[in-house]
């Protein structure tokens, strides 16, 4: 009994799409820099989900591996992204990405 | 049965994941994504994917999201400090991204048949055992090369956290 | 014995200039260039001679480009100008002081390097690439050692060079279009190149594009005055004598012979709007105030006759173009050096501030006359023959064109003496320092060769003829 | 895969000799390894270890563009000694310039998307964090961030596309996904996933819509890093992006050229125009770089012949970038003003420094005998070729534009005068990139044909 | 043989050379005589020539060297010394050598006279490669150069610039001649492939060319000799080119060079006897020239204005000749007008020099005392411009009208009438100059003085030659029309015989020249009027004294809008044209600022156009292609 015989790949496709794009709909629309890294965190669990619903349609062990993977560059990312975002802080005292307009023209 | 809870468990994974972006409080979306994480897991353990569900809890809900929180603890982000924006930016942010999704969504429509057959073959493919024979061995330089992205972004994290000495 | 050796010599010459430092690198540069015309005399000698000077070896596989360079009675007058002139530039340098005087001299003798190669090259790529670094150390005496404010004169160069870039870019275009039809640069090849009539058209006005750029032609010739003004003077002369020429002399060597069929199909207005370049030339010639301004537009008078002669396909235009060219660098030359003695007397290019020069320093302003004469063309001179010529050859394509054309010679007459006399004439109003036996020697040189020329201009004629006869049955 | 290991073991020696106390020579030592790996595998003499060819294959474009971003990597650690010499952290920041070069490597010689993935990965995040990596400045923190957030959302797309593809065909290796590029039933949405990978890519090497990142990152993180990105970083995402369509869509679709066209010349204008106006010289070469990016994009109109021409641009722009870089860093010291007015009256105080530079952007803007110049004509020819005339057109005008820019610069060290009196960065390490950089310019000008045979 | 031509070419051509060069140092007046004995030894070399031509030799055809190839057309230099030539070139080298010697007193006080008589060496070398060239090119160097030497020395006091500017117009004017010269070349050159007069000639009567192109290259020609020749329209600089020395103005612009259009179209005569056309149009440009400029004479007070304009108008007389196809006539009357307008024009500068370059009529008066050699050798002269038997001028003038009486009474009577105007223009100048009193200033007075041998003797020669030369063809048995006989295809024109209607002819010219001379006498000697001052005249006299407007009329329609479009070319066009080729810098710039609003910092709007990328990535790949 698996899952996909019911749902359909089809909808788990959907579901991660609409995932990504609630991700993407957060980077746009907040500047608070926590929570786009929320948003970033929202897109690759997406990219996650579809991985692991291919790899079920397949019934292929690699892309699962792949999930691992992706795990992995999530944690790195944003053991990253959360120094600098900590750096930021410390400079500016906020976390607010708008205050980031030094850099233009 | 499996359908409904399909559903239910989606309605959960796109609702929390969209207060997760609109809270106006970070810890509220941190404790909204914690509960987006959970539906995962749930969708996961649907697919039998049982030993990844258990990573995927232990790896976002338990390490990243603990990450985000001591940092918005650490720096008393609790409380709304985010300035207002302009409406036009929010407006902006809703048309691309509402774009996006309808493109991306008539893109997948367009290139999936309407019904994809899916023939289960019974063929064990997402045990630990499978998993990390493949991981451990066809998988095995990407594993070690992880270990180097992970090693990167440790000194990269140490680095920029660290103060400089002069010598 | 081949010719690269009048290239080594110019290359070799401007890293020592460079090397020799400032004190000893006018000397040098003017050994280096002596020893260039040397080597060309005797490269002449030898060419006479019968014997093949031509090199040609592999330099690129791929794509296929060899450093090819061919010697004809063409290219050999050329480089006989390039070598022949180098000196009298670089000697006409020694009335300024410049400061760091290596590297302006170095950066001469690189340039009359890249000039000497862009006339010998016979593969395509190396001639572009010959082509295109000859803009470079121009680029640089202008900038460096220009005069005027720094801010116009700026701009005045950048404008000039991306104006003659850009020019060269198209022509680079087509060069790599011929390249994937005919897989090789080499000038024969590309010759028997068999091309339909559409893209021969395309080839021909990208060539042109480059060409009536750097010639210049009306209305391409916005750079022109303001680059010649900006620049010192022997950047100017380095511009105005040899680096027009090469505009010209690719127009022979490449553009016609490549685009044969589209040049006869386009002839009747690339020639009228060379013509319109020699009115208009000379018309705003009339009203110029700075002196070195007048002369630009009086060279786009005068290159817009050679441009017509070129065009018009007929020997006698290519004979006189050619003639025109040598005598019109020599002449253009004296004229800027004159201009240059007067501007280290008066600090001033403006003409309404000079005058009465004539009576105080009589040897300086009948040698200024002759040159100035010379470039009316009064027979006698060399300029004449070719202004002959010219005017010849375009009347056999229609004499509507030589009688336009030819109101040149009134205008430019006009313009001519209307100038010796502001600049020259008149009772003394400041004082002029007299020119010293040195600085003579160049105008002495000039006026020599050009009325030397001028009597006995066959032997350059029967050196060039065999080879434009052969370039004219290639348009055939 | 031994030099990948040779690189990863190189960084973990940079670690290790920190701990060791042995601090002084790990730049030596790291230079001087990375010669060494550099000449054996060029030369081929490296003990293959076999067995992971699923992985990665050392082919000979691989190989090549390996022994370039080995050669890049040493002179810019060279190159960024005077820097992080002086501080605690120059393991720190050595290990990670070796790390990104083995991701770099990875990129370029995978044979699974997964190792791609992770390779563009090690390369990214060592980028946000040598981008943020002067943590006090204010200037910098903002380039990491931009980059990072920027950069996080590109790699998601560039996921997602991979995830598409392993649902398209059910694998993450080279082999299969090429041959299902090119089989007939393969399912549709394949197509989705090259697209999303594509625009993932198009953010990585800073093409137009996805270009923003570029100038303000540029500007703002430390020179040194600028370096690296402009050079490295933009050669090593061209390089695998340009191996990425040679796997999945070697037949590319005509619609599919259709759009890389546009971008190719929106690129180009883009980079070139919003150029003009800079005042600052990294903000300068950033655009300059977006406007490169645009003639590198050409060579995927014609992924059979192209890869030669890739590497030869690639080869010379990244060359003329160190070059100029080495000049930049000389010129603004520690610091923070990039404003091209403290180009003026280089040419007086040092003349070298002064020609480097020039040979350096007469390179880049395509003056003939440079190397930047067969760089363009390789370009032009191959598009040409293959009958984009109007394209070859619009490359033209892009020169042309170039000049402008690059000549400002030029003009701001050969004819102003400093207003005050500046200090130079004058160290020996500078001088030496630059020398090599401006010989390597010339020399491969000189001899396009050694560079051009190696692939 | 070659000996004497060579020295014949090249003895001026040392002279210059030497005065150039040395002159300074050599001192004025052994730079003078230098100067005049090259040029006699070309005469006397001349002499010898036509001695040997006048007795019947051949014609020398004279190779020096080959010149240049253009095309298929070889040009040399060669020579040709025929008939024609020889003649010339004696009386150009007669009277050059005359007033090179008068030169040498005249210009004595100038510091600069080495310069001038090296100029006037170098005018006579190029006269006499006009003269003496075997080719239409070699004529054209002559041409030119003549062109420049008369530049050269009409600006010869270049300090004062109204002097420079005569010099330029007179070089300017001359070459709108010139083009249409070598325009002609160029029509000859291209139809029979050759310049050479002599192969032209004998290719003209055997090919069979389209007349109407022989029309356009006699035209062009024509177009040429009135440039040199000062014919309307191109007139208008030869009384401007009084403001050279007066020797410069007897050799040059009475004598030798502008009579070169006479010497071109009478040397091409086998051409312009095919284009009947054309040469209508040179008879009727020449009357007209004549009388227009005879009438202008009336008036001018300035003593060379008068003699220029009477050049004008004799030269006027001489294309009429031409036109007429009486081109031994034309010939006749260049040289008896060579002699007498030489000696008045060296008779006026006598004057000039006793009074100190005072060259305004109305200042003079009462010289005749003073100044008896002077006075009477103008006399002379005055007597042959007029017409008054038995002076030379009478002959030959009688000669044209008579022909023009044959041909075309209109033109006999415009004829007649402007040799009316001279007889009473050269009356008022002689007796307002030499007769009733002084009316200069008293300084003047007290220094007038005869000039001195030197400038008397040239004087009393050409008074000679300007009372006698009428023998050389005397109606009825006319030597010069024997001796020209071979260059002329047809039997000559002016061999008329002296019948009665030939006599009434002359008596009517003779009574016409009188009633001029009378109303001259009636106004000037009788009345004792003086012309009034400049800007007092009115009426009629008032368009003569200003030329008929012709300079003002050039310049309004010629000058002012060819500086007027210069200024708009220069600042207009010029200036747009570079915005225009640069607008596309300017745009791209302007594009930069706009770009440099979208790259404001904020990472919501790069992001907002990557996903707007994305989109239209999508968008155009999947949903509106297949």
């Amino acid at each position: 009994m698996n899952i996909l015989e019911t749902v359909g790949i089809n909808n788990y496709i959907m579901l991660s799409a609409l995932l990504f794009c609630i991700g993407a709909f957060g980077l746009l629309y907040r500047r608070n820099a926590i929570i786009m890294f929320m948003s970033i965190e929202i897109m690759l669990n997406a990219v996650n989900l579809l991985l692991v619903a291919f790899s079920s349609y397949h019934e292929d062990p690699s892309g699962q591996v792949f999930v691992f993977f992706t795990m992995a560059v999530a944690a790195a990312e944003v053991a990253v992204g959360l120094a600098i975002l900590v750096s930021v802080f410390r400079n500016i005292g906020n976390i607010d990405i708008d205050n980031l307009k030094n850099l233009k023209g | 049965m499996l359908l409904y809870v399909f559903y239910i468990l989606s309605a959960i994974t796109l609702g929390t994941a969209f207060l997760t972006v609109i809270s106006k409080n970070a810890i509220h979306s941190a404790i909204y994504l914690v509960v987006c994480f959970f539906s995962l897991a749930g969708h996961y353990l649907l697919f039998n994917a049982q030993f990844l569900a258990v990573v995927h809890i232990i790896v976002y809900a338990g390490a990243i999201m603990v990450l985000l929180l001591f940092t918005l603890m650490l720096m008393n982000l609790n409380n709304e400090d985010e300035t207002s924006k302009p409406l036009y930016t929010k407006f902006a942010a809703v048309i691309s991204a509402g774009l996006l999704c309808l493109v991306l969504i008539a893109a997948l429509r367009k290139a999936l048949p309407e019904n994809i057959e899916y023939v289960n073959s019974g063929t064990d493919f997402q045990s630990i055992k499978v998993l990390g024979k493949v991981l451990l061995n066809e998988y095995a330089v990407p594993f070690e090369f992880a270990s180097v992205l992970l090693l990167v972004s440790m000194i990269g994290a140490v680095l920029i956290s660290k103060k400089e000495e002069k010598i | 014995m081949n010719i690269s050796i009048v290239l080594i010599v110019l290359l070799v010459g401007a890293i020592a200039t460079y090397v020799s430092g400032n004190k000893l690198a006018s000397k040098i540069a003017l050994l280096t260039s002596i020893a260039a015309f040397g080597a060309t005399l005797y490269a002449l000698n030898a060419f006479n001679g019968g014997e093949n000077l031509d090199v040609n070896t592999i330099w690129i596989n791929r794509p296929a480009v060899n450093f090819a360079l061919h010697v004809d009675g063409l290219s050999m007058a050329m480089l006989l100008l390039t070598t022949g002139l180098l000196p009298l530039i670089i000697a006409s340098g020694f009335v300024t002081k410049f400061e760091n005087e290596k590297a302006i001299y170095a950066l001469m003798l690189f340039m009359g390097f890249a000039m000497a190669g862009t006339f010998l090259a016979a593969d395509g790529f190396l001639y572009y690439i010959f082509w295109e670094i000859a803009l470079i150390p121009i680029y640089f005496i202008a900038l460096k050692w220009g005069n005027g404010d720094i801010e116009a004169r700026k701009k005045a160069i950048l404008k000039f060079f991306i104006y003659t870039f850009a020019g060269s870019l198209f022509m680079l275009l087509a060069f790599i279009y011929l390249y994937t039809k005919g897989g090789s640069f080499d000038i024969n090849k590309l010759y028997a190149l068999q091309l339909n009539s559409t893209e021969k058209t395309y080839i021909f006005f990208a060539f042109f594009l480059a060409y009536a750029i750097k010639i210049p032609v009306v209305p391409f010739h916005t750079w022109q005055a303001n680059t010649y003004s900006k620049a010192p003077g022997v950047g100017t002369m380095l511009l105005s004598g040899i680096m027009l020429k090469m505009g010209l002399y690719s127009v022979l060597r490449w553009q016609l012979p490549l685009s044969d069929s589209a040049a006869k199909e386009y002839m009747p207005i690339i020639v009228a709007l060379s013509i319109a370049g020699i009115i208009y030339g000379a018309v705003v010639t009339l009203k110029q105030k700075n002196i070195k301004k007048l002369l630009a537009y009086s060279s786009l008078s005068h290159v817009g006759l050679i441009a017509a002669g070129l065009y018009s396909l007929t020997i006698e235009g290519f004979q006189g173009a050619v003639l025109q060219m040598l005598s019109h660098g020599l002449v253009i030359v004296g004229l800027f050096y004159v201009v240059e003695l007067i501007y280290n007397r008066y600090h001033t290019y403006e003409i309404k501030e000079m005058g009465g020069i004539r009576i105080q320093d009589t040897y300086f302003a009948s040698l200024f006359m002759i040159i100035m004469l010379a470039s009316v063309a009064l027979p006698t001179t060399f300029n004449f023959i070719g202004e002959f010529n010219l005017l010849y050859s375009l009347f056999k394509v229609n004499m509507w064109y030589a009688i336009i054309a030819g109101t040149t010679i009134i205008l430019g007459a006009f313009y001519m003496l209307r100038m010796f006399q502001k600049v020259m004439l008149g009772g003394e109003t400041k004082s002029f320092q007299k020119i010293s036996k040195q600085e003579s020697i160049v105008l002495v040189i000039i006026v020599v060769v050009t009325i030397f020329f001028g009597l006995f201009p066959q032997p350059i004629i029967d050196l060039i003829e065999p080879s434009l006869q052969s370039i004219l049955t290639q348009i055939k | 895969m031994s030099t990948l290991i040779a690189i990863v073991g190189i960084g973990i020696f940079c670690l290790l000799a920190e701990i060791m106390n042995l601090r002084k020579i790990i730049i030596p030592v790291t230079i001087v390894s990375l010669m060494a790996l550099f000449g054996l595998t060029l030369t081929g003499n490296l003990p293959e270890i076999k067995g992971y060819e699923s992985m990665i294959v050392m082919d000979s474009y691989g190989k090549i563009f390996s022994c370039l971003f080995i050669l890049l990597t040493a002179l810019l650690v060279l190159q960024s000694a005077p820097s992080y010499v002086k501080g605690t952290k120059v393991s720190d920041f050595i290990s990670i310039k070796v790390f990104m070069l083995s991701g770099a490597v990875a990129m370029v010689t995978f044979t699974n998307m997964a190792m791609f993935f992770l390779g563009i990965e090690v390369l990214s995040i060592g980028l946000y964090v040598l981008a943020g990596s002067d943590r006090l400045n204010i200037k910098s923190n903002e380039a990491g961030m931009k980059y990072f957030l920027m950069g996080s959302f590109a790699s998601g797309i560039l996921l997602f596309g991979i995830a598409m593809l392993y649902g398209a065909t059910g694998a993450f290796d080279v082999a299969t996904l090429q041959e299902a590029s090119i089989s007939a039933s393969t399912e549709y949405w394949f197509y989705i996933g090259v697209i999303l990978i594509t625009i993932g890519m198009l953010f990585k090497v800073a093409a137009t819509p996805m270009h923003f990142w570029a100038p303000d990152v540029y500007e703002g993180s430390p020179t040194q890093v600028t370096a690296m990105m402009s050079t490295l970083a933009k050669v090593t995402a061209m390089a695998s992006f340009f191996k990425l369509i040679t796997i999945l869509n070697s037949q590319m679709l005509y619609s599919y050229t259709e759009v890389i066209i546009v971008v190719t010349i929106a690129t180009m204008l883009f980079g070139n125009i919003m150029a003009l106006r800079q005042k600052k010289i990294k903000r300068v070469l950033a655009y300059s770089g977006v406007s490169h990016t645009g003639f590198m994009l050409l060579t995927l109109l014609n992924i059979n012949e192209a890869q030669n021409n890739l590497l030869f641009y690639a080869t010379s722009y990244a060359i003329a970038g160190l070059a100029a870089f080495s000049v930049v860093l000389f010129v603004i010291k520690n610091e923070d003003n990039d404003q091209i007015d403290n180009f003026n009256g280089l040419a007086k105080k040092s003349p070298l420094m002064a020609f480097i530079m020039t040979i350096a952007l007469l390179s880049m803007a395509g003056i003939p005998i440079l190397a930047g110049f067969f760089a363009k004509f390789f370009l032009l020819s191959q598009i040409i070729t293959s009958g984009f005339i109007g394209l070859a057109i619009v490359a033209i005008i892009n020169s042309m534009i170039a000049v402008f820019y690059y000549f400002k610069v030029i003009v701001a060290m050969y004819t102003k005068e400093a207003e005050y009196e500046k200090e130079y960065a004058n160290h020996s390490e500078y001088y030496i990139v630059g020398i090599v950089a401006a010989i390597l310019l010339l020399v491969i000008g000189l001899f396009p044909d050694a560079l051009m045979n190696l692939l | 043989m070659n000996t004497t031509i060579l020295l014949l070419l090249f003895a001026p051509l040392v002279g210059f050379l030497i005065n150039i060069f040395f002159g300074k140092s050599l001192g004025k007046t052994v730079s003078g005589v230098i100067g005049t004995a090259t040029v006699f030894i070309s005469f006397l070399c001349t002499l010898c020539l036509f001695s040997q031509i006048n007795s019947g030799a051949e014609t020398i055809k004279f190779h020096l060297a080959d010149w240049f190839t253009v095309g298929s057309i070889k040009v040399n230099f060669s020579f040709l010394l025929d008939q024609l030539s020889v003649l010339w070139l004696l009386f150009v080298t007669g009277i050059g050598t005359l007033i090179h010697l008068y030169s040498i007193s005249y210009m004595h006080d100038d510091e600069n006279m080495h310069k001038f008589f090296s100029y006037l060496n170098l005018f006579v070398f190029f006269m006499i490669a006009l003269v003496a060239g075997s080719n239409l090119l070699i004529m054209f160097i002559g041409w030119e150069g003549v062109g420049l030497c008369s530049y050269l020395l009409i600006g010869f006091w270049y300090k004062n610039q109204d002097y420079n500017d005569a010099a330029k117009k007179a070089f300017i004017m001359n070459r709108i001649g010139d083009l249409g010269f070598l325009i002609g070349i160029f029509i000859l050159g291209y139809t029979f492939n050759t310049l050479e007069f002599l192969e032209i000639k004998s290719l003209l009567g055997k090919d069979v060319i389209s007349p109407s192109l022989l029309s356009i290259a006699a035209l062009c020609l024509f177009i040429g000799a009135c440039g040199k020749s000062a014919q309307l329209p191109l007139s208008t600089w030869l009384p401007d080119a009084m403001a050279g020395p007066t020797p410069v103005s007897a050799l040059i612009h009475a004598a030798t060079m502008v009579t070169a259009g006479i010497f071109m179209v009478t040397r091409m005569n086998f051409l312009f006897d095919l284009t009947p056309d054309v040469q209508n149009v040179i008879a009727i440009v020449g009357t007209i020239t004549a009388v227009v400029a005879a009438s202008i004479g009336l008036v001018q007070n300035d003593i060379k204005k008068v003699l220029a304009y009477s050049t004008v108008s004799q030269l006027g007389l001489m294309f009429l000749a031409l036109g007429l196809g009486a081109y031994e006539v034309a010939v006749f009357h260049v040289i008896t007008h060579a002699f007498f307008k030489a000696c008045l024009f060296l008779g006026s500068g006598s004057v000039i020099h006793a009074l100190h370059g005072e060259q305004d009529m109305r200042n003079m008066g009462g010289l005749r005392k003073v100044m008896p050699i002077t006075f009477w050798t103008m006399m002379i002269s005055t007597l042959a411009i007029s017409g008054i038997f038995p002076f030379s001028g009478f002959w030959s003038k009688d000669e044209i009208l008579m022909t023009a009486f044959h041909a075309n009474i209109p033109l006999w009577v415009i004829g007649s009438i402007a040799s009316i105007m001279t007889a009473f223009y050269m009356f008022r100048l002689m007796y307002l100059t030499f007769f009733n009193d002084f009316r200069g200033t008293e300084e003047q007075k007290h220094h007038l003085h005869e000039s001195p041998a030197l400038i008397t003797v040239p004087l009393i020669i050409l008074g000679t030659l300007a009372a006698v030369g009428g023998v050389i063809s005397l109606p009825g048995n006319s030597w010069l029309n024997h001796y020209m006989a071979p260059l002329f295809a047809h039997k000559a024109h002016g061999e008329h015989h002296l019948d009665s209607q030939a006599y009434m002819l002359m008596a009517i010219a003779t009574i016409g020249a009188l009633v001029g001379i009378g109303i001259a006498y009636s106004m000037y000697l009788k009345k004792k009027q003086v012309p009034v001052a400049d800007n007092e005249v009115q009426g009629l006299h008032k368009v003569l004294s200003n030329k008929y407007y012709l300079d003002e009329i050039y310049m309004a329609i010629i000058v002012k809008p060819l500086y007027a479009i210069s200024t708009f070319a220069k600042n207009f066009i010029e200036k747009y044209l570079s915005k225009t080729v640069f607008g596309f810098g300017s745009a791209t710039y302007a594009l930069s600022i706009q770009g440099k609003r979208i790259q404001n910092g904020n990472i919501g709007v790069y992001l907002f156009a990557f996903i707007l990328g994305i989109c239209g990535f999508l968008i155009y790949l999947f949903n509106i292609r297949n």
